[in-house]
């Protein structure tokens, strides 16, 4: 470990880096928005070129074990340590938050929603990004919890000022959620804490001395962090924030909660509570199996019935994220990476998805999907866009959302020891079966809106269509990276296999994966 | 002398800071029993201090007294304030954190 | 005098005091005047003063009044005459909540005595311990509580700059 | 077994450069799908050229590995098995193990790609022309590339991955094609109706692949050191006894479904005559070589699996013979009461495809291949020429009825070819289907199916009795409609009097809309009647007509064994192949484990140095080749004891009367000894020329019966046919039947698809909305009514009860919570201290 503990400031850096630049913007006088933006995307740049100095730090050898080590005195009183740590299952994430950041904040150079003040909300994505990057390297509980509570706020607010009329309902019924969930979450980790014999919060410590909790409290703990995560994820009860959430979030809060905060829940099942806790992961694998394809089918379903375009690819995530629990739920390195691979490409894909919703509704100013229609004849590129968008998302091979779906599906079909086999084999055809409903949703919205010609009211001359123009250079700056991850990633997943696999091999030494 | 007196004492004046707090209309007045129960803090500081004869207590005592100078004046500056904007100290008629 | 005389009288001492406290305390909350209100905090406060003394904690005591019943009251009496509250008594000084707030507090307070009386049921306070002196406490704060003493002061700090930025009439 | 040996040691296999790199051919024309996709546009000929360029290249590269292989297969004896050429490199690795890309050249692939690219390249020049002047055409040839692209990916896959990759984007290029007119609802119907079937059919595909995956990858990993999706390994594991019944038997039936789906066999077929939606030149693609075929050459591909899990040759019926004969007939009925001459061919195809897969079924391989290699040619000649009538004599309309007729006058050379294409289609003697269908027939009698024989025989009867009527009304009688020279605009309102008879709207409205698109372009059909078609559009149909007539010779048993070119390249020979990873001890597979993050491309089973792994390039493969032959053959030589080896050996001599001197060996069944089998022994039917007299005369009978049954209906206008119909009951009700294509579009449409996308999704919806949500929105009022105040309980303690506290209506859902976000400073006060309160109250009273 020392060994791959050299050029451990790079985290830090990589981390706190927002703060600063947020600190400069406070000193910007609210009129001039022009400079706040641009000191804000520089700070972002600044935080990716960090990151992408990690990638190349990054010892892919030793993917497997925890890089860039830093451990500092923090909170002595509880036993809790500022230790921060990047291996193969946080890269991907990791690098990802940073960019998705630099791309939504370049969107919102000529993007900024009402009730405007660029300055604000500028500063919010900021304070987010380092919740976010936080949370993905935090290799101590409380750290861990800090930085997943740090997100919270600042989605909070994005939602409850900048987002749709119905903004004040579904900013706190999202609030409400994620604390309720990390209430609980919070108990489960300080009973893990005390059950361990109250010496330390570092998640290494815990992984060791978890396992020889007595079964029955290892469970009511997982409990615990199963609300908390699943609330996050968000799997299939507690999902009815989503929808509220992203329709009414502003294009940029819907962008970042689909693309990183989702994966939050997700990462915390995989570094923390099957770790820690390997019997009762083996007790409730079956129940999240369960809850994940009751999401896959019931999410796609869901979709099915929408009218408005972006509450459809809100619930669309729900049945993606039900993949990624699906492989999860395995207890296999063939499905946990799966479901790594899955939330990347999810990120990737949904990011995309609301970024282009949130340019159709810019022009059309709507989204109800039988009010548009022949986006091809007006907008042919973004029309295109979507159509691809789409494709990626219903796991197209050749594009990263198959990666992601296939080998999840593929997983279930051999679970890990100690789980029943016929079970996961039911979730594996039904899960089979939501891959057909994905293609049903998305071709129907994609023909609906895409094909035809032109509705009435927003044809050419009837002075809707003033704000119809194809798709514009910030946008165009902010998607290309997208896109084209979409399809090198599609194209030779490798590139992120061969960093999560070995990761996620030692995540589960317990179960002899 | 009992411990006990001087904590109880303490809790008394803290729960009618509470009510106080929860009844009062007039900001001024809420601050006021803000004051109470920041008194009936120190009171236990200083009693746990002298029984275990470290000088911590005092030290907390001390910052305790601080804030609440400190408090009670952004407080009152808050009300002046309020009054200058609506003619009125009564809390009621703040609701724009409704939600 | 004898040791036990001096117990007494400090327990004498301390029951009138505390009386006279607590009488004060309620008349706080529940007076009909403003200007009362802050005469009777002023009692109070001293009497917390004076326990602070039995207490054992002199320099404490003295802070006490000199920053409190100097400072504090003054800031108070002056908050009301600015907002020309009338001197006399006024009708609605109370919202609707009297009827949550009676029973929130009596709770708590019920809690509090029970919880208090199980803990420590009739633990005498030593008499013989060595008194804090002011140096040891002084030695604290400019000691190990150095940083909190710093973010102290910046919070005085910011509370005088924000006080004045708030009061300010422009 | 001796004499095998030796001829063996001196065996060279040859390799070459074509055979080496074929992962190329598929990469050509991806590459030139980006650059039609950037540049297209600004290039003189719109990007076609790039298009074509990249399908010459491909043909080009095909033919070499052809030519190569045929040298390959040339240098060996009858008996040793011709060892694919197979590179892979890491592609994704998972659990440790790294899965690959590459290519696996065999016979099967090198047939198909030199077909695809073939048709690919053909169809693509012949789209120049009828689509000149398109809207959208740069895209259209940008899809069409990139749709050869995924079929030769998925021709040369190395493992099931990567054919799923090819499968897929042929399934998006489709989509893409068959769209192409999506200004039209019912084209972007059509297409998403095509997608969505075959993706339905893919659910089998996944499910397969992962059964199969995890059932054999032990055993590949061991046994040969490749993981359980690669195609060679699947084969070796079906034949080696390994398999457990029920794993290999659900992996196959899954896998065939995909086929079905794809394959357009019987039930799923609905998708494939309304694909008839996009531009001809699509159909003839899709038709012909691509999109449909992959069905098909998925069970060859994988036919040991299919030997296994079908257990053909076992009993008298299976699973695929029974859909294969199942969709002859049904289609061919169906073609009869097409009007549209597109559609007619369409049906043509599933029932073509039937014979394929009932070839396949049977354990006719080569025969099932060498239909595929056959139809292409003349499938797409028949489609082309529909394509060329439409464009150059009935003004985009395809309805035979309406607009054709007497055209043999006007188009000599389409009619030409058509007609030669039409009698190798029906399987007239010296012409290709011949060959190839009349085999298929032949063994699948021979293999013991003879109820499936007489079925196709009876197919055939029907192929022959359609097309011929087909034939008429194009080309025979008295010119109608547009092909009589008039211009009638209300040809869409004849199409749409039509639909009533259930002829779905979506290929009218298409060909309709076909007029349309390429009207801009064509208006000078006004002026002047039909005439012939320009060179660009016939030299094709010559080009493939003169295939239709002489490509059957490549593997004609009728003119004794040294015709029988395509069995000696392309069948793979039915030999014990020994691996020396087999003596491996088991740790050993250990070795294709990748060290931790051993990133660079690894060709996964290199280090067991089984044979035909060493392919790293040509130059030094023949050498080391031949020292494995050698080698591997004597190992088997000592496995086998001696007897068993007389024993078989005489045995062949037995064989070797009635199986034309085959070589026989106990591959598909028993367990092979000492070594893997990558192909199950084939039966082979002796030619009888009675057996082909037989089926000729049938197809004849159908002609003449067909023809003057058309002479009676459509120009004598006999009183006592016509409308037949419409006065008898019973043909009525058939009519009707027939005309609704069996009422499987009302099932899937009209029933599951709309219960789907509606009462579930809405009732899954509403569950979420009502009872998951609890917020009951306006338009749910009503339900709130009725439902009263026990869902709303319900509601709120089953999910949002967190959220909405006593939650109450949709309206102020939100406003439960107001109440506490009351924004007064002291009733927050009062929360706080009530909590505080209660809270300290629980502890005390739990510490009591």
């Amino acid at each position: 470990m020392e060994v791959l503990s050299d050029h451990n400031w790079v985290l830090t850096v990589g981390t706190f880096l927002p703060l600063v630049g947020v600190l400069i913007m406070l000193f910007i006088p609210k009129a001039d928005e022009v400079l706040s933006k641009a000191v804000a995307i520089g700070t972002a740049a600044a935080t990716l070129a960090v990151g992408v100095f990690t990638l190349v730090q990054f010892n892919y050898d030793k993917a497997g074990e925890m890089q860039f080590v830093a451990q500092a005195e923090w909170i002595s009183v509880i036993k809790s340590s500022y230790y921060i740590g990047l291996d193969g299952i946080s890269l991907p994430l990791y690098f990802l938050s940073m960019v998705i950041t630099l791309l939504v904040m370049i969107y919102s150079w000529n993007h900024v929603p009402s009730p405007g003040n660029a300055k604000a909300f500028y500063i919010l994505m900021l304070v987010l990004q380092t919740g976010m990057a936080g949370t993905f390297i935090a290799r101590d509980l409380v750290l861990f919890f800090v930085f997943f509570e740090l997100v919270l706020l600042p989605m909070y607010f994005m939602i409850g000022v900048w987002g749709g009329e119905n903004r004040q309902y579904a900013s706190l019924k999202f609030f409400l959620y994620t604390m309720f969930g990390s209430a609980l979450m919070l108990v489960a980790f300080l009973a893990l804490f005390f059950k361990t014999g109250a010496e330390s919060f570092s998640i290494p410590f815990l992984i060791e001395n978890g396992g020889a909790i007595a079964k029955n409290t290892q469970i009511w703990i997982f409990a615990g962090m199963f609300v908390g995560f699943a609330v996050k994820v968000p799997m299939f009860p507690f999902h009815t924030w989503l929808p509220d959430a992203h329709t009414q979030a502003p294009t940029q809060g819907s962008v970042i909660l689909a693309a990183i905060l989702l994966k939050l829940g997700t990462y915390g099942f995989v570094r923390i509570a099957i770790p820690t806790l390997p019997d009762a992961a083996l007790e409730w694998a079956p129940w999240i199996g369960l809850l994940a394809v009751i999401g896959i089918i019931y999410g796609a379903l869901g979709c099915l019935a929408q009218t408005d375009m972006k509450r459809l690819i809100a619930f669309s995530s729900v049945a993606h994220m039900g993949y990624v629990m699906l492989g999860i739920s395995t207890l296999t390195s063939f499905g946990m990476n799966a479901a790594m691979f899955g939330m990347v490409a999810h990120g990737l894909i949904t990011g995309m998805l609301f970024f282009v919703a949130g340019s159709v509704k810019e022009r059309y100013h709507t989204l109800e999907i039988k009010r548009l229609s022949g986006m091809l004849v007006q907008m042919p590129k973004l029309g295109w866009i979507l159509g691809f968008c789409a494709m990626a998302s219903l796991g197209l091979p050749g594009l990263a959302g198959f990666w992601g779906e296939f080998p999840a599906i593929l997983s279930a079909y051999q679970p890990a020891e100690g789980l029943n086999v016929t079970v996961f084999r039911v979730y594996m055809v039904v899960a089979a079966i939501g891959t057909v409903l994905a293609a049903g949703y998305l071709l129907w919205l994609y023909q609906r809106t895409a094909f035809g010609e032109p509705t009435e009211e927003f044809a050419a001359g009837h002075g809707h269509d003033e704000d119809i123009h194809d798709v514009n250079k910030f946008e165009w700056i902010a998607w290309t990276p997208l896109l084209i991850a979409i399809v090198v990633f599609g194209v030779y997943p490798q590139l992120m296999f061969q960093v999560l696999d070995p990761a996620v091999g030692v995540t589960l030494k317990a179960f002899g994966g | 002398m009992l411990l006990n007196q001087f904590l109880m004492l303490g809790a008394v004046l803290f729960c009618i800071g509470v009510y106080g707090v929860i009844v009062r209309k007039n900001a001024v007045l809420v601050l006021m029993s803000i004051e109470l129960i920041l008194n009936s803090v120190n009171i236990n500081l200083l009693a746990f201090s002298l029984r275990n004869g470290s000088p911590d207590g005092h030290t907390f005592a001390l910052y305790v007294i601080a804030v609440a100078a400190a408090e009670v004046g952004v407080g009152l500056a808050m009300v002046l304030l309020m009054y200058r904007n609506r003619r009125s100290v009564g809390l009621d008629d703040l609701s724009e954190m409704k939600g | 005098m004898l040791a036990s005389d001096v117990l007494v009288a400090q327990n004498v001492g301390f029951a009138i005091i505390a009386a006279i406290m607590v009488i004060g305390a309620l008349r706080v909350v529940t007076t009909k005047n403003v200007v009362h209100a802050a005469l009777w905090l002023v009692v109070v406060l001293a009497g917390a003063a004076a326990q602070y003394i039995l207490l054992a904690a002199e320099f404490l005591a003295v802070t006490q009044v000199m920053v409190y019943i100097g400072a504090v009251m003054v800031l108070f009496l002056f908050g009301t005459m600015l907002t020309r509250a009338q001197i006399g008594a006024e009708k609605n000084l109370n919202n609707k909540n009297a009827i949550i707030g009676l029973p929130i507090a009596v709770l708590l307070l019920a809690t509090m005595l029970i919880a208090l009386n199980d803990g420590f049921k009739a633990e005498k306070l030593p008499a013989d311990t060595p008194l804090v002196t002011t140096q040891q406490v002084s030695d604290q704060i400019f000691g190990i509580y150095l940083l909190p003493f710093w973010a102290l002061s910046f919070v005085l700090l910011a509370a005088a700059i924000g006080a004045i930025v708030l009061a300010r009439r422009d | 077994m001796f004499s095998a040996s030796t001829e063996a040691a001196e065996v060279i296999l040859k390799s070459g450069w074509f055979l080496e790199n074929a992962f190329i051919i598929p990469i050509i024309p991806a590459v030139a799908f980006f650059l039609i996709i950037f540049f297209g546009k600004k290039m003189p000929m719109k990007g076609s050229e790039f298009g074509i360029l990249s399908m010459f290249a491909a043909l080009a590269m095909s033919l070499g590995a052809a030519y190569q292989w045929i040298q390959r297969v040339n240098g060996v004896s009858e008996e040793t098995y011709v060892k694919p050429i197979i590179r892979s490199w890491t592609w994704w690795q998972n659990d440790g193990v790294s899965l690959g890309i590459g290519q696996h050249i065999d016979g099967l692939s090198i047939t198909i790609l030199v077909v695809v690219a073939f048709i690919s390249s053909l169809v693509q020049i012949y789209s120049t022309e009828y689509l000149h002047g398109d809207r959208r055409y740069t895209h259209f040839f940008a899809s069409l590339t990139l749709f050869s692209a995924g079929m030769l990916n998925m021709v040369v896959a190395e493992n099931m991955i990567q054919l799923i990759l090819g499968w897929e984007l042929m399934g998006l290029c489709s989509f893409m094609l068959i769209g192409h007119w999506w200004e039209e609802g019912a084209n972007s119907r059509a297409a998403l109706k095509a997608f969505f079937t075959t993706r339905t059919g893919d659910i089998g595909l996944l499910v397969g692949t992962s059964v199969l995956f995890f059932a054999a990858n032990d055993w590949t990993q061991k046994t040969l050191g490749v993981s359980g999706f690669s195609i060679r390994g699947l084969s070796a594991w079906a034949l080696s006894g390994d398999p457990s019944s029920a794993a290999i038997t659900v992996g196959a039936v899954a896998l065939f479904i995909a086929c079905i789906g794809k394959s357009g066999q019987f039930p799923l077929h609905t998708w494939l005559p309304d694909a008839m939606a996009g531009p001809t030149p699509v159909s003839s693609l899709l038709h012909s070589s691509t999109m449909v075929v992959a069905g098909v050459f998925l069970v060859a591909r994988l036919y040991p699996v299919f030997y296994e899990g079908m257990n053909i040759y076992g009993n008298s019926v299976n699973f695929i013979v029974l859909i294969g004969g199942v969709t002859i007939v049904i289609a061919a009925a169906l073609a009869f009461v097409q009007t549209d001459i597109k559609k007619v061919l369409a049906y043509s195809t599933v029932s073509q495809l039937g014979y394929m897969m009932m070839g396949l079924g049977a354990g006719a391989w080569l025969p099932a291949v060498f239909h595929i290699f056959t139809h292409a040619f003349f499938k797409a000649c028949l489609f082309l020429g529909a394509g060329s009538i439409s464009h150059s004599a009935s003004h985009h309309s395809f309805d035979m009825k309406k607009d054709m007729g007497g055209l043999r006058k006007f188009m000599p050379i389409t009619f030409s070819t058509w007609i030669v294409s039409t009698l190798a289609l029906c399987g007239v003697f010296p012409f290709s289907g011949f060959f190839s269908k009349d085999e298929i027939i032949d063994n699948v009698g021979y293999a013991g199916y003879n109820f499936f024989m007489i079925v196709g025989l009876f197919g055939a009867f029907l192929t022959a009795a359609y097309m011929t009527r087909a034939t008429y009304l194009t080309f025979f009688g008295e010119p109608r409609g547009a092909a009589a020279g008039e211009h009638h605009d209300d040809e869409h309102d004849a199409h749409a009097s039509h639909d009533d008879h259930g002829h779905d709207a979506h290929g009218h409205d298409a060909h309709a809309h076909d007029s349309h698109a390429a009207h801009d372009a064509h208006d000078d059909h006004a002026s002047h009647g039909p005439r012939e078609s320009g060179l660009i559009i016939t030299v094709p149909l010559i080009l493939l007509a003169t295939l239709a007539l002489g490509s059957g010779f490549l593997n004609a048993p009728a003119f004794g064994e040294k015709w029988e070119n395509l069995k000696k390249w392309v069948e793979p020979r039915a030999e014990v192949v020994s691996v020396t990873g087999i003596a491996k001890p088991a740790g050993a597979h250990g070795e294709t484990r990748l060290a931790a993050g051993s990133t660079d491309t690894t060709v996964p089973s290199e280090e067991t140095a089984s044979p035909e792994e060493v392919v790293a390039d040509g130059t030094t493969y023949s050498t080391e080749d031949t020292v494995a032959d050698d080698s591997e053959l004597r190992t088997t030589a000592v496995d086998d004891s001696h007897s068993e080896a007389t024993d078989s050996g005489s045995h062949s001599k037995a064989e070797a009367g009635k199986d034309g001197g085959h070589h026989y060996s106990d591959c598909g069944t028993k367990t092979p000894v000492g070594g893997v089998c990558y192909a199950p022994q084939l039966k082979h039917a002796p030619f009888k020329w009675w057996k082909a007299g037989m089926s000729v005369g049938i197809v004849f009978l159908g002609m003449i019966l067909s023809w003057l049954l058309c002479v009676q209906l459509y120009t004598r206008k006999n009183k006592k046919l016509v409308g037949l119909t419409e006065r008898n009951k019973v043909l009525g009700a058939g009519y009707s039947f027939l005309a609704n294509k069996y009422y499987l579009d009302t099932l899937y449409e009209k029933i599951i698809v709309r219960s789907i996308a509606h009462p579930i999704s809405r009732g899954a919806y509403w569950f979420n909305q009502n009872v998951l949500d609890g917020i009951v929105n306006g338009a749910g009022t009503s339900t709130r009514k009725t439902a009263g105040w026990v869902y709303r309980n319900v509601d709120q303690k089953l999910v949002d009860g967190a959220v909405n506290g006593a939650g109450t209506s949709a309206e102020n859902a939100g406003g439960a919570l107001q109440p506490v976000q009351s924004g007064k400073v002291n009733q927050y006060g009062a929360l706080l201290f009530g909590a505080a309160a209660i809270g300290a109250l629980v502890l005390v009273i739990i510490n009591f």
